[in-house]
């Protein structure tokens, strides 16, 4: 039997069980604990990534309030349930798929989950926690250096938090580097930390200094 | 995740709680003017003018600045406003960045003749790039934190797996003796010691001075009483380090408001001055932008912020 | 204002919102880890139980297939995708309700759980254990604070493995605190916690080491 096969024989199987390869691709987000790529809910599901994909995307839209079947439902005339958005939202964040409550109930919810409540971080925690995100892996010295202050329990406030940690040592001074994390990413509602926002339009005036300062990294 | 079942209004109010945007300097600061001979306008607008060179940091006169803001935030705090001291604190970090700016700028700039008028003047462009890079990550953090803010309104679904399938998981592979455990136990409990950031290798390249040092000297001759010339207090600097470790030393013992500066006009003589009411005051108030260990500069700006 | 006139505040309140009363019941739903009763639901959403148990059949109903409409929908002959059972399930379990993934998946899902599973503790999770074992009851909090790093998937690592388990919460701060099992005993061949060796004989300087943490303690 080919790979093909077997992977055809997956779809087949799952559309065989009530709601389908839809439905049981919502009973498997129904118990990760963490973003999972579509990779890994292919395997699981014995499918093809686009299919995955593709189902991924579906219920997406429709737990955001638009069915794929919206023209039909205009159609008829008749404005059914599924049109209206659901309590919960599927995201592609930090690389993987999860289920989040949608943040119009943040109030609610935040009723009954106490914890993963997280503090605000303080103003001198983001500013460092920004350094360590654009100049990633970073030395807590460098970071000093850039915030005019000393860091250190900072970096151990944000490694606690799981915001960042330890991407080993610089190979020539032997300092800890540091690098955000993917629950970071989750924190932020990014896939990457290439998404994060540029930073150039926010340094005035720089001519020059750019090249001068830190040509590798800006 | 286990999540509790009470409502808890604590939890709702973290969830909820608006605060004033705590990351963007430009509608903070708005309120703030500068009045100079050659200046009138809000604070960035001197900020960003010296960094695009269109004003020379020489020619401002930070007193009158540092002066006209502690009048500012008096008032501010006459009013009732509650964001004073953070304000205060954001203009202390950047005065600071001022002062290291003005002092690089103020040593002799004649010709190059060795590698320490090199370093200086790379120091010079250096606290340059870091007062640019130092608003730029301001005003990122400022967005970073709101959209954290955003995200955290949204809840994962993280629940603990199902009994049916957490019996399918395969048995634990367990070698450990209580022993073994026991030492892991300690391993873990050790309390850990900030690793050294790194190994410091700036004293290959020179002979060692002490900020913190120098701020003692500083500190013991002004304390009795008597405003002394710069001048006066450099004359028994043997090196050019000496002096700069001085200077350096003055600046921060200004930011620690124990000591006043007077100077007629640009290039005059520096008087200086003790003002600090707390003949207490030592060098290990200093910041540790020079010395490891301290942690008194953090603390005004490491504890402001939107809490 | 009389208690009744509240609870007509909280409905309005909650249709408001998209998606309704409906979809802010299922945004706590989905996320809740423990059952809840339609109680504590009531108090959560500021609705009567009567409200809430309409909802909470309402969507059990078309969660299982049939939307509350499905007549109007076999009127047009038209088959919308949320009369298609989901893939997750609403469930009342011991007097509490919460959301599971639907028993017809059970075996894709529990192939995609058995997926990626070692039968081998992370250095992690053993590390983040033995604190636990020695510092029982403790709050996920504390035990980042002495590992120096979040260990919020590592605890639920340990949980799911039926090596630690909630045992109440800290009168003070409210966090969940964790406990070892009877497994866990079984695991290391004690019969008690006591029975634990001391942990003195290696640990050198240990006095004083509870004044540390607790200093500190978050």
């Amino acid at each position: 039997m080919s790979e093909q096969e077997t992977v055809q024989d997956g779809l087949a199987e799952l559309e065989a069980l009530p709601g389908g390869a839809r439905a049981a691709l919502e009973a498997v987000l129904m118990v990760i604990d963490q973003p999972a790529t579509s990779e890994e809910l292919a395997a699981g599901l014995n499918v093809t990534v686009a299919v995955v994909e593709d189902l991924l995307q579906d219920l997406q839209r429709e737990y955001s309030g638009y069915t794929v079947k919206a023209p039909d439902v205009d159609a008829v005339g008749f404005a059914d349930a599924s049109t209206a958005p659901r309590g919960f939202e599927l995201r592609n964040v930090a690389g993987g798929w999860r289920i989040y409550s949608r943040s119009d109930f943040a109030d609610i919810v935040g009723r009954f989950v106490l914890e993963g409540q997280t503090t605000r971080l303080t103003q001198a925690a983001l500013e460092t926690l920004a350094v360590i995100a654009y100049r990633q892996p970073v030395s807590r010295a460098r970071v000093s250096a850039i915030r005019g202050v000393n860091v250190d329990s900072v970096v151990r406030t944000l490694t606690q938090r799981g915001l960042i940690e330890d991407s080993g040592n610089d190979p020539e001074s032997g300092a800890v580097l540091y690098r955000t994390t993917s629950y970071f990413l989750e924190r932020m509602g990014i896939g990457s930390v290439a998404e994060l926002p540029q930073l150039s339009p926010h340094l005035p005036g720089l001519e020059g200094i750019e090249e001068y300062y830190d040509a590798s990294r800006m | 995740m286990g999540p509790s079942l009470a409502p808890s209004t604590e939890a709702d109010s973290a969830a909820t709680a608006d605060t004033p945007d705590a990351g963007n300097p430009g509608s903070r600061k708005a309120g703030f003017e500068v009045r100079l001979a050659n200046f009138t306008g809000p604070f960035d607008l001197l900020l960003g003018l010296i960094s695009k060179h269109k004003l020379d940091i020489t020619e401002v006169a930070l007193a009158t600045v540092t002066d006209e803001f502690i009048k500012y935030i008096r008032r501010l705090q006459e009013l009732g406003e509650d964001w004073a001291l953070d304000e205060a604190s954001e203009f202390l970090v950047i005065a600071a960045t001022l002062l290291d700016l003005k002092a690089a700028r103020l040593l002799p700039s004649g010709e190059v003749e060795d590698a320490e008028d090199i370093a200086l003047l790379e120091a010079r462009d250096l606290l340059f790039a870091r007062l640019l890079q130092y608003k730029a990550f301001k005003q990122i953090a400022g967005i970073m934190g709101e959209t954290l803010e955003q995200e955290a309104r949204r809840y994962p679904r993280q629940v603990a797996l199902e009994g049916h399938f957490a019996a399918l998981l395969p048995e634990l592979v367990w070698r450990h003796t209580p022993e073994q455990f026991a030492e892991l136990a300690a391993k873990a409990l050790k309390p850990k010691d900030a690793a050294p950031a790194e190994v410091g290798l700036d004293h290959l390249h020179a002979p060692p001075v002490s900020v913190k040092e120098q701020a003692e000297i500083m500190g013991y001759r002004l304390k009795l009483g008597a405003p002394l010339s710069f001048q006066t207090l450099i004359a028994d600097a043997d090196t050019t380090l000496v002096v700069v470790a001085r200077f350096l030393a003055l600046l921060e013992m200004f930011r620690d408001r124990v000591i006043a500066f007077e100077q007629p006009g640009p290039l005059a003589e520096l008087t200086v001055r003790w003002t600090g009411a707390d003949a207490d005051w030592d060098s290990s108030s200093l910041s540790e932008e020079y010395e490891a260990g301290a942690e008194s500069y953090g603390t005004v700006s490491e504890e402001n912020g939107s809490e």
